[in-house]
Parts: structure tokens; C-alpha cells; sequence
């Protein structure tokens, strides 16, 4: 299953937040999206997963989902979004009760999706005593446990510290090289970007165009051989974004 | 599944993603307040018109307006008011000063949180009625022991509301100034009496609440004019047209005090995000 | 046939004593009437239990609230029972030994003074307005003031803070005793007076009349045992050992007999024969409510009373 | 500044950085209370024993204390408490359950909020003692009026509390469980109810409290037993030492209820940090 | 005035935390340090700048500070530390005030500093309407108006974005090219310990014991154009501290 972004304009009570975006994400690749602060990235994902409409424009996807996938469009976000009164693997049955599956059927799949995100240990952890880091790899498990046709993740490692990230970013590698899934993954990091994007999206600042996409063809397993071809890329896209980000930052918000 | 192929024309199946967000967020919606309370007062003055609600369980909203008017013509309504307002300004005000004091001191000190917090506990919930005797006994039966009985309404909740204020001072901020090297004082004045504005005010609504809630008892005790001693005189009469004439002016009091604290907190706490 | 059933609204007073022997000695019983007695902390919620048709007798001082409830059609006067008659025991003035001392003698000297109430438009503020009507002032030359509760009217004459108020014989001679307060005279000594009478609903008057006749029948048995036995108790020592033993099922039940058995003597009032009522009386206490804009000025006596039950007193 | 040469012994002038952290930081006590119980309770007996304090002003605490044994021994303490408790908790049950219901209405709906909120504002600040002779109209003489004046009491407090509560759910969470494709009816059961619950709790801490407070107005009712019967007779005769073990009571009945609230927040939100 | 840690133990409740910290910490000179998450970094700055006291050793100032330092040991704070009810201008001044600095005088000063940290514009804005980034100037600022001797820096960056991090640190740098101030640089993120450090001091994990302390001579504002020495020497600390990383991510908070 692909998905197509057929020329999504959206505003806010009147303030444009993105304009005219198009753009394909086939199946098996990682596409990343960079851009400044309230760029509209987050808007732009949501409409992607259909948790918001667009005012205009519409985001469609190509081909059926795998008979198999229980939530073909699942979201990791970047606070985690886990139950903080359920345990790790409560988290985790939590996406599949409603599907109705229950009892040994949800026990196998959540024993699966820990073991996977080396979470094994921890089934009847509480959020509140894991790390960022462990945190966001139940969110991981939990995404993994819908079998989804397509990630969508929020700056998924931004809340963590950058040993943590540094550990996690491998953990995605991983993964992708042995499921190859898709995914669509919003950063404000052009090393994240850079590491595991086959495709990079530069959004201008506020309302959001497609100012550049930048494809990276080295293979994801082997990107940490690359450390200079990847230095290059992450300076042209700092090029870009460099301005953009300045004005970003001095804005007053409207609170 | 759906077969409408749409710009792209393929023979796989191309279809929008299912739409799953919206709802769980309440809007604001002004209109409806007016429009409820003009519905339930005309089922009400309509029921008591047509005879379903007797007049002896409820008097149409008519005869309580009429009683209302009554009372400001015999110009009662202002001596009443100012009565009232008198006491409950008082009261209100010396109750939230020392509710503060003890806050604070409480937020801050050991020893004052460890002897004030169980007390307020132990006392907040005595029931103020049950205490009027000892408050004839103890302030007379002048002014004082109404003042003394709103006071003490408004001080418990206001300790308490104080001190989880200045609790939920960011310790961070605290941190800061005594890393600036500031002045225990300007501590307090700088950081942590700002800091609890909010809880403070938020406070300041419940006990202001109380105190209007407590008029009434605070009147019982040898009290010609004020608002509650109107509205107990109405219970007493079995004038019931008056008792809801006299309850809706402690709700008009009731709104008009949150309603100048939410200016206050518009004001004060602009900083807020 | 099956006993009628009734409920009375009681308070734990001597003066409602008739009530506690009907129903010890079985009047009620004997008229084929099944009472079951419901206790209240105060008057007035009994008024309002009857007009909502909660209960069915009670007996009250006439008050604002009572009024209201008789004008909107709910409530009959049927009877009276206690009386302020001269001779009987009734209703003392006290005034606090401050008020005495600055020269609060009789009670024309209240005039300029402040009394102790528990509400207005309560027997306590009638009252006031008998004394100021006798002496020749008017009510609004005195203070009055509200103070809720009996306990706390006492507690605010003992500490000065009032000037005067009207209480029952009892504690008027208790306090007195005690040195607390002066007792400066009687309220017989201005008029006769109906203190309380026996009521019940419209409904009741109209549609069960005959239950309310065999009521009347068997609680004034039980005035005529009260008075027999207490208004003389030196007569029959025996007798009125088991009456205050009756009583005191009911009445300072808290306390032990020895404790109560002295208030239950001393409390021993002047009640109507044959739940006589002084319809004329009645009358003049609605006008004065009336002229104190304290009860609707739209309510007669005629709505008020049904005196087909009982004799009426000249 | 200070010459104290230390390790280093340098010409340069060495000393630890000043301190200029600690403070602002309250520790629990747990001794205090019980020492500050006790140091005011032998005030007041020594005062009272004395004859500082007149027995009129305020009874020993001995005297309450007898007064509480002697209601013990005639085994009317129990009779007070269970019809008190029965009230209470009666009421309270009630009014918390319609109380979640309509809290969580308004803070789910548009609608419903509009409606809900303003008419709450408008008849929480309602004393409930002006309204007794409604209710006896209303709901008679028996436990029925007892037991809607505590509901009545406990409403209002839990529906503010309970949809506050919910405004508060972390809007994330709902987001994830509908991108997750859950039903509206689990995402009311498994993420907006539990995540109002902390909310809930301490709502239920002030609707108790308030329970209690108002025993005493709606044992005003035709009440021959209850606690707040007895405070009403002690009062009515003067009885201070009555009263004071009256009120007594009232305030173990809060601290307790304090407790078990305390203690099913430990059990229930284990989860919270 | 330089700072000299002397033997430094700590533990909370039994917990030991830090354990025998030797260092010294010389004028003119950014010390960063670094370490997985709960080794005791936050700590160890708090007893440097006097906000509390080891339970073994203590913290030596060397030397005399400036005599125009109003506060010598000055922090910056991971979350800002803004009075949000004052504004950026009212924050700088808030440190003045207490040292009887009013009127003219503190405005001068403020003035000043705002210009240097590019703020100029935004003195009459409240903390909530600004970007984080801005939000970490004004910090910057406030500190900088009390001249201190030795700036206490506890991850100034992590609460940012990439995108900002990046230009602050920049800001950074070129603060230090032309002030040349003292400063200790707690942080996480290798990427900045190697952009800004004269020093690496590494901790193992809890408790934290000195496991290497790693010089880079390269001056500050040249180490752009040596990124491939960068990149070395943070291979090098990421060496270090994978597996203590990856050890102190998988503990169970004790909550
Ligand atoms: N529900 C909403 N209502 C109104 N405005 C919104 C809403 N959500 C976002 N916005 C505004 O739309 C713009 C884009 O927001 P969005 O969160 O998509 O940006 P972003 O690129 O994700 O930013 P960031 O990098 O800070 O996460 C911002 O100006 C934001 O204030
Ligand atoms: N006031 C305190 N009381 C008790 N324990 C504390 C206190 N402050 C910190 N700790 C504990 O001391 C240890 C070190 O804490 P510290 O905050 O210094 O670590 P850190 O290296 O700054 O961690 P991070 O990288 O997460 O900021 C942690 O285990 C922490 O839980
Ligand atoms: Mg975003
Ligand atoms: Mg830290």
C-alpha cells in the first residue's frame, strides 16, 4: 500500500499552515519530513494518519493494506502516549481488546512485539519506572503489535537524550532492514534525517511548502560506513533550513 | 475494497484514509447558558400557571420577581444588601488574611506546615451552624459574631488553597534565585507569592462561595437587615416567594464575585500560558 | 373494622404531654385510631409536614409560617391547648441582671430595650408585641432581636448581651434561681392569651371528620389526666410519680429519671379543658400578625379556624 | 577574603564557594501534630480547670470528653451514627454517581457543558439551610429530605471536580487511542475515565467533607437521630459539653474519611509519579 | 579565579551518587561533562555553585573573583528558569535589584546584555511568547548581567530543538571567542561536549566516578573546519559510553 498526498493546503481560523503539498510515499521506504518550527509537520501527519482533515486536498491511499495489518496507519508519538496506569504489556493489549483479540492470542503478539523491542524483562513494568528510552520502545512494541502497513512518527526520539537517541536510531535501522516497513518520520533533526530517510522532505517556514526532497540512496545498514557523504547531506540540508529556522525562532507566538 | 478510481485511474483500489479524529474537545458555545435558563424558567412560571407545580412546593418565577420588586420598593433591598455586603466584605477579607499568613507559613516552615495542616484538617470540616452558640457566647451577638463567622469560613479554605500554591511553586525557579544569590525575602516576594497568585485566586473563588454561603448563618444570630436573615424571616413565613427572591440574590451575589475574580485572573495572570 | 391510621408531629416537651398519655394509656386506641408519633426538633417543620400531608395533627404556637400555610388553604386550626390564663403557671419575663440593675423593673420598662427572639414572627416576638401593647408603646420601640434557638436566646440574656425575653415558668425559676437573670413578671398579666393550638390539614376537616373527632375525644382525655394529676401535685404523690415516669419516655429521655423528674414537675403548664379554643383570642393574634405585615393580610379566621370540633372560650 | 591556606597552600587566597542552597522546602513532621493535639487540649483543660476559660465560653475538654462517654453509655452514640452514616452515605453515593455522570457529560459535550456549567455556578453558592423548607415540601419528613439535602450538597462539588477532571485528560492520549482505532466507548472506559480518576479522587475528599458539613442542616429536618440531631439538641439547651463532643465526632468522621480517601489514592493511582 | 573539586563524595539516603570526584576546573577554560542519564552530573553542579553541600569533600574557589562580579558562580538552567510573570527585561533585572542596581544603572546593564544575546527587540515580551531558543537567550542574558566568574551550564541545549541547539551553540562559541568566561557544560549530547569543550570530563554510571577526562585542543572557533577530528574524538566518547548508556537506559526507575 502507498499513500498519495494529492495537493493538501490547510489553515487555521484563516492562517495558512500548509500550501499545495503533493507527494508520494511508497511502500517500503522511510520518508523523513524537516522543517522549521510550526511549519504545519505535525498538521501535515495528522492528516496523513486521518486524525484531521485537510481544508483542502486529500490524502489517499494506493492499493489495499495487508489482509493482515490490524490499524494499517499507526502512530508513534513523541510524548510517548503510553497509559500511565496500565503496565507495559496493558499498554500493549490495550490496541488489541478492540479487535477483539484476547486471552492466549493477545499474550503471543505482546510476548512477539516486547521480545522484538528487547522489552521482555519489563512486561509488568509501569511507565512511570522506564527511561525515555524504554518508554518509547513500548510505544514501538505497541505500534508493532497492529501489524501497520505504515509508521507515522512525530519526532519520535526528540524527547530523549542523545545517548538514548543515539541507541534508538539504531534500533530503527534494525528493524527496518529486517521488515521493511514504511513510514513517514517528522524530525527537526537533520542527522535522524539523514541516517534513516530514503527520501527527505524540506518544508519552508509557516504556511508549508515543499521547498526541496532530497533523496539519499546509500542502503540504511550501511549508512554509518558513509559518515562523510552523510556529513555533505546533512550540511546541504542545514543550508536550506538554516534561514528558515532563524526566523522561526525570533517569531513572537500569539498566545 | 471500493473500486471509484479516482484522479489516478488504476485497477488497484485507490480510496481517501478513513477519517478517525474529531470530538472529545467541548467547544465553548455562549448561546446555550440564556437559552436554558429561559426554558427552565418558563416550564417553571408555565407548570406553577397551570397548576401543576403547587404554590405551596414552588412559586411561579413571577411572584419571586414580584417579591423581589416589593422589596426594592420599600427600599429594604438596599439596607439589606449593604448589611450583607458589609459583613461579607469584612469577614472576607480578614479571613483571607490570615489565610494567607498561615499559608505561607505553612508552604514554607516545617514546624508551621506540621501544626497548621492537621489542625485546618481537623477543624475545616466542623460544621460553622453547629458553632454558633459558642460564637454568640464568645463575639456576642453584634456584628462581630456574624463577621467572626464568615471569617472563619473563608480562613480554612484559604490556608489550604495557600499553602498548595506556594507547594507548586516551581522548586526550580526557587533554585534560581538562591543561585542569583537573592535575599530569602525577595524569594518569597519575587517568586513564590507570584507563583501561588494563581492557586491563590483560585482559592480566593471557592472562598468567597463560601462566605455567601455562610450569610445565611452567619444572620441568624440577632440580625435585622442582611440577606440571609431576609431569607431565613422567608422560611420562616412560609413566604416562599420571597425565599426564592432572597436565594437568587445570594446566586446573583454568587456570580458576581467569580465573575470579578475571572477579570482579576484575566488581568493578573496574563503571564499565563 | 381496621384502626384508622394518624400520625402526630410531637416535640419532646412537657406541654405536649396529652399526646404521651393517649397513646400510653390507649385512648387513641380505644377510638379505634392507630397514632404513631413523629418527632421533630422544632415547631415549624410540623406545620409544614401537615400541609404537605406528611403527618396529620400537630400542635404549634400560631406563628408567621403557620399563617402563610393556613392562607394558602392547607392547614385548619381545630383546637387549643395551652393557655396563658391567670393563676395558671405561664410565660415569665426575665431580663439580664444588667438590664435590672440599670433599672429594667417591670415590664413597661422595656420600652428602648432589646429582646431576645428566636425568629420573627414567633410567639417570642407576639409576645413583645402583648408587653408593648399593655404599657403602651408599640413593638417597634423595642429591639428585637433573632437569635434562632431558645439555648442561644438564654445564653445571650445570661451574658448581658440582650436585655429581656419571655420563657416557660420552669426554666424562668431555674435561672432565676440560679441568679443569672430576674424575673420581672408574667405575660397573663397583660391579656389572656392562646399560646398553642391543635391543627390539622384542610383535607383532614373535610374528608375525615370523624377521625378527627375521635382525635379530639381522646386527646383531651389525656389534657383532663394532665391537669387532674399535675396542676395539683401535691394531691395524689403516687399519681404524679407515675406521670413524670410516663413523661419521661418521652421527654429529657437523655437524662436520668432523678435528673428529670424536678423539670418535668416544674414544667407543668395550664392547658385548655376539652381542647377548648379562644377563637376570639386567635383573632386578635392574626391582626396583630397582619399589622406586623407578618401574615397575609388576605387570610380570616374564618379560613383559619374550623371551630365545629371543640367548644369555643368567651 | 579568608587566608585559611587549606590543601593547596598558595599564596592565592583559597575557600570552599559559599553555601546558598537549602530552605523552601517543608519536610513532613509526623511528631508535630500529635504534640501540637495534645499541647492545645492541655491549654485548654488547664485553662478550663483553672477557671481561665468560663465553663459558658467553652467546656473542658474533659467535660466533652464525659459528656462522650456518657453518650456512649447510653448506647445512643450508635444509634446517632448509624442514622448518620446510613444519611451519609446515602446521599453521598447518590449524589457522586449523578455527579460523575453529569460531570463527565460536560466534559464530553458541547451541549451538555453549555447547559451543565452555568446552571451548576448558578446553585452551588445556594445555602442549603434557606432551601430545607423546599425540601420538605419537596421530599417530606423522612430520610427522603435528609438524604437530597446531602445529595444536593455532594452534586454540584463532583460534577465541577469530575469534569475539570476530564478537561484534563491529556488530549494526547485520546488522540493515540483513536489513531489506534479504538471505540468512542473505550476510549471513554480505558483512557478518559481512568485519567480523570486522580480528580475524581479529590473531588471526593471536598463532596465528603461537605457530606459531613451538612448533616447538621439536614438532620434540621424531623430528625430524631444523627449526629447533627444531637449537636442541634446540645446547642437548643445550651449544652456545651454536648456540643463540643458533638462536633468532635464530626471532625474524627472527616479525618477518617480523609484517610480512606487517602489511602484508595495510594491503591488506585500507584501509577502516578 | 579558577575551581578546584576536592575529592568529592555524595550519596542520598544511602544511595551513593557520586564518588571521589577530583578536578579542576581552570579560568577561561569550558568543562564539559558528561555521562549517562542519573550518574550524578546535575548533582555535582549544584554543589559546584554552592546549592548544596557533599556529603564528603568540598568545592574550592582558587583565587579571588573579579571584584565587578556580582554573582561569581552563575547557572544556566536546562528549563530556562524565566519568571514567567516577568518580562524579558524584568528577568535580567530581577538579578540586579537584590545587588541595589535600579533606574538608569540597571537599564544600562540590560540594555547591554540584550544586545548581546540579540534581544534587544524583544524586551517587553512575557517568557510564553517566546521560542525556547529565545527563551535560553534571555537566560543567557540574566546571567551575563551579573558578571560572573564561571558560568554553570546543565544541559543549556537539550530542552531545544535540533535546529536551535545548533544556532545557539553558536552563539555560544562566539560569546566565548570574545569573553573568554569560565564555564562547567553539563550535557548528554557528545556533539556539543566536542563542539564546546576544552575538556571532557566522562562519568561512569551511578556512581559517578571520573572514567577519562579527554582533551581537545583545538580552539573553539576552528572546530567547524575540523570535522573529521570531531568526529574522532566523539567516536572516541561514544566508545566510552555505549554500554554504560545502554545499562543505565534499561535500570528501573525506583519511583
Ligand atoms: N488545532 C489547532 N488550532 C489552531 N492552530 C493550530 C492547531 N494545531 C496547530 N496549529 C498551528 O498550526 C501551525 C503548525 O503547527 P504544527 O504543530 O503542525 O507545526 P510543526 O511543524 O509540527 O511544529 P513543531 O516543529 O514545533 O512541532 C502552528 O502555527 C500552530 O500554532
Ligand atoms: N534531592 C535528591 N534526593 C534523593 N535523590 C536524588 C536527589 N537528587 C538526585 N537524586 C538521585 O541522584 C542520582 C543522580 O541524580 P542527578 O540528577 O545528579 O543525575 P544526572 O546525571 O543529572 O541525570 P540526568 O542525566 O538524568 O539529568 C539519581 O539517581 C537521582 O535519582
Ligand atoms: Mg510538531
Ligand atoms: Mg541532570
Amino acid at each position: 500500500m502507498d499513500l498519495h498526498l494529492d495537493h493538501i493546503s490547510h489553515n487555521y481560523d484563516g492562517t495558512a499552515v500548509l500550501s499545495d503539498i503533493h507527494l508520494d510515499i511508497p511502500k517500503g521506504q522511510i520518508v523523513c519530513i524537516i522543517g522549521p518550527s510550526g511549519c504545519g509537520k505535525s498538521t501535515l501527519l495528522r492528516f496523513i494518519g486521518g486524525l484531521e482533515k485537510p481544508t483542502e486536498g486529500q490524502v489517499l491511499q494506493v492499493g489495499n493494506p495487508p489482509e493482515d495489518s490490524l490499524n494499517p496507519l499507526t502512530y508513534i508519538f513523541q510524548d510517548f502516549a503510553l497509559l500511565p496506569w496500565r503496565t507495559v504489556s496493558g499498554n500493549v493489549s490495550l490496541v488489541l481488546e478492540d479487535h477483539g483479540i484476547k486471552g492466549n492470542a493477545a499474550d503471543a503478539i505482546i510476548k512477539d512485539v516486547l521480545a522484538r523491542t528487547k522489552l521482555s524483562d519489563f512486561a509488568d513494568a509501569l511507565p512511570k519506572q522506564l527511561s525515555g528510552g524504554m518508554k518509547q520502545r513500548v510505544a514501538i512494541a505497541r505500534a508493532l503489535a497492529v501489524r501497520p502497513a505504515c509508521l507515522l512518527m512525530d519526532e519520535p526520539l526528540s524527547a530523549l537524550d542523545s545517548q538514548t537517541r543515539e541507541l534508538l536510531m539504531d534500533d530503527l535501522v534494525d528493524l527496518w532492514v529486517r521488515e521493511n516497513y514504511t513510514a513517514v518520520y517528522v524530525t527537526h533533526n537533520l542527522n535522524e534525517a539523514v541516517r534513516l530517510g530514503h527520501k527527505v522532505v524540506v518544508l519552508s517556514r509557516r504556511p508549508g511548502k515543499i521547498r526541496e526532497i532530497v533523496e539519499i540512496d546509500i542502503p540504511l545498514q550501511d549508512r554509518q560506513a558513509h559518515e562523510h557523504l552523510l556529513s555533505e547531506k546533512q550540511a546541504h540540508l542545514w543550508e536550506l533550513m538554516r534561514e528558515e529556522a532563524m526566523a522561526a525562532d525570533q517569531e513572537l507566538a500569539h498566545v | 475494497m471500493s473500486d471509484n478510481s479516482l484522479t489516478r485511474s488504476e485497477t488497484t483500489a485507490t480510496q481517501p484514509v478513513p477519517y478517525r479524529g474529531g470530538g472529545f474537545s467541548p467547544k465553548r458555545a455562549r448561546w446555550v447558558a440564556p437559552v436554558v435558563f429561559v426554558i427552565l424558567i418558563t416550564i417553571w412560571e408555565g407548570g406553577a400557571r397551570l397548576g401543576w407545580i403547587s404554590p405551596i412546593i414552588l412559586p411561579a418565577p413571577s411572584e419571586a420577581l414580584n417579591a423581589l420588586i416589593d422589596l426594592y420598593n420599600s427600599g429594604d433591598l438596599i439596607r439589606h444588601l449593604s448589611a450583607s455586603l458589609q459583613r461579607l466584605v469584612g469577614g472576607w477579607f480578614f479571613g483571607t488574611l490570615l489565610g494567607v499568613a498561615f499559608g505561607v507559613a505553612a508552604g514554607l516552615f516545617t514546624l508551621a506546615r506540621a501544626g497548621i495542616v492537621p489542625l485546618v484538617a481537623a477543624i475545616f470540616p466542623i460544621p460553622k451552624i453547629a458553632l454558633l452558640p459558642l460564637f454568640i457566647i464568645w463575639f456576642g451577638i453584634g456584628e462581630e459574631s456574624k463577621i467572626a463567622t464568615i471569617l472563619f469560613g473563608t480562613f480554612f479554605p484559604t490556608v489550604i488553597a495557600v499553602y498548595g500554591g506556594v507547594d507548586n511553586v516551581d522548586r526550580g525557579l526557587i533554585r534560581m534565585g538562591q543561585s542569583f544569590n537573592l535575599s530569602w525575602w525577595s524569594i518569597v516576594r519575587k517568586i513564590i507569592l507570584p507563583g501561588a497568585l494563581p492557586a491563590m485566586l483560585s482559592g480566593f473563588r471557592i472562598s468567597a462561595s463560601i462566605a455567601i454561603i455562610l450569610l445565611v448563618a452567619a444572620e441568624m444570630i440577632g440580625a435585622e437587615y442582611g440577606i440571609g436573615a431576609y431569607i431565613l424571616l422567608a422560611g420562616n413565613l412560609m413566604a416562599m416567594d420571597q425565599l426564592v427572591a432572597g436565594v437568587t440574590i445570594l446566586s446573583l451575589m454568587g456570580l458576581t464575585v467569580s465573575w470579578i475574580i475571572g477579570r482579576l485572573e484575566k488581568i493578573l495572570l496574563r503571564w499565563r500560558v | 373494622a381496621a384502626a384508622d391510621k394518624v400520625t402526630i408531629g410531637a416535640l419532646r416537651f412537657t406541654s405536649h404531654s396529652p399526646s404521651f398519655i393517649a397513646v400510653e394509656k390507649g385512648y387513641f386506641k380505644e377510638e379505634g385510631l392507630d397514632v404513631e408519633l413523629k418527632f421533630f426538633q422544632a415547631a415549624q417543620p410540623i406545620a409544614v409536614a401537615i400541609a404537605s400531608g406528611d403527618i396529620d395533627f400537630g400542635v404549634t404556637a400560631l406563628s408567621g409560617g403557620f399563617y402563610n400555610l393556613a392562607d394558602k388553604g392547607a392547614l385548619k386550626v381545630i383546637g387549643g391547648l395551652m393557655s396563658e390564663k391567670k393563676g395558671a403557671p405561664g410565660n415569665t419575663i426575665i431580663v439580664s441582671n444588667k438590664a435590672y440593675d440599670e433599672g429594667v423593673k417591670t415590664p413597661a420598662d422595656l420600652k428602648g430595650r432589646s429582646w431576645a427572639m428566636t425568629q420573627q414572627g414567633s410567639s417570642f416576638h407576639y409576645m413583645a408585641g402583648l408587653i408593648s401593647e399593655a404599657n403602651g408603646f408599640t413593638v417597634k420601640d423595642m429591639q428585637l432581636k433573632p437569635l434562632q434557638k431558645v439555648g442561644a436566646m438564654i445564653g445571650a440574656l445570661k451574658s448581658g448581651q440582650v436585655d429581656g425575653m419571655a420563657i416557660v415558668p420552669h426554666i424562668a425559676s431555674a435561672l432565676a434561681r440560679g441568679g443569672a437573670v430576674k424575673v420581672i413578671g408574667k405575660i397573663q398579666d397583660m391579656t389572656d392569651y392562646q399560646v398553642t393550638t391543635i391543627f390539622t390539614s384542610t383535607k383532614n376537616t373535610e374528608e375525615r371528620k370523624d377521625v378527627v373527632q375521635r382525635f379530639l375525644k381522646a386527646y383531651s382525655r389525656g389534657i383532663a389526666d394532665y391537669l387532674a394529676v399535675m396542676q395539683d401535685q401535691e394531691k395524689d404523690p403516687a399519681a404524679t410519680e407515675a406521670m413524670v415516669d410516663l413523661i419521661h419516655k418521652y421527654v429529657y429521655t437523655d437524662r436520668p429519671r432523678e435528673k428529670a423528674a424536678p423539670s418535668i414537675k416544674a414544667g407543668a403548664v395550664y392547658l385548655n379543658e376539652g381542647a377548648a379554643l379562644d377563637v376570639k383570642d386567635v383573632e386578635r393574634q392574626l391582626k396583630w400578625f397582619q399589622s406586623q405585615k407578618l401574615a397575609p393580610a388576605s387570610l380570616t379566621v374564618d379560613k383559619m379556624v374550623d371551630a365545629s370540633f371543640v367548644e369555643t372560650l368567651k
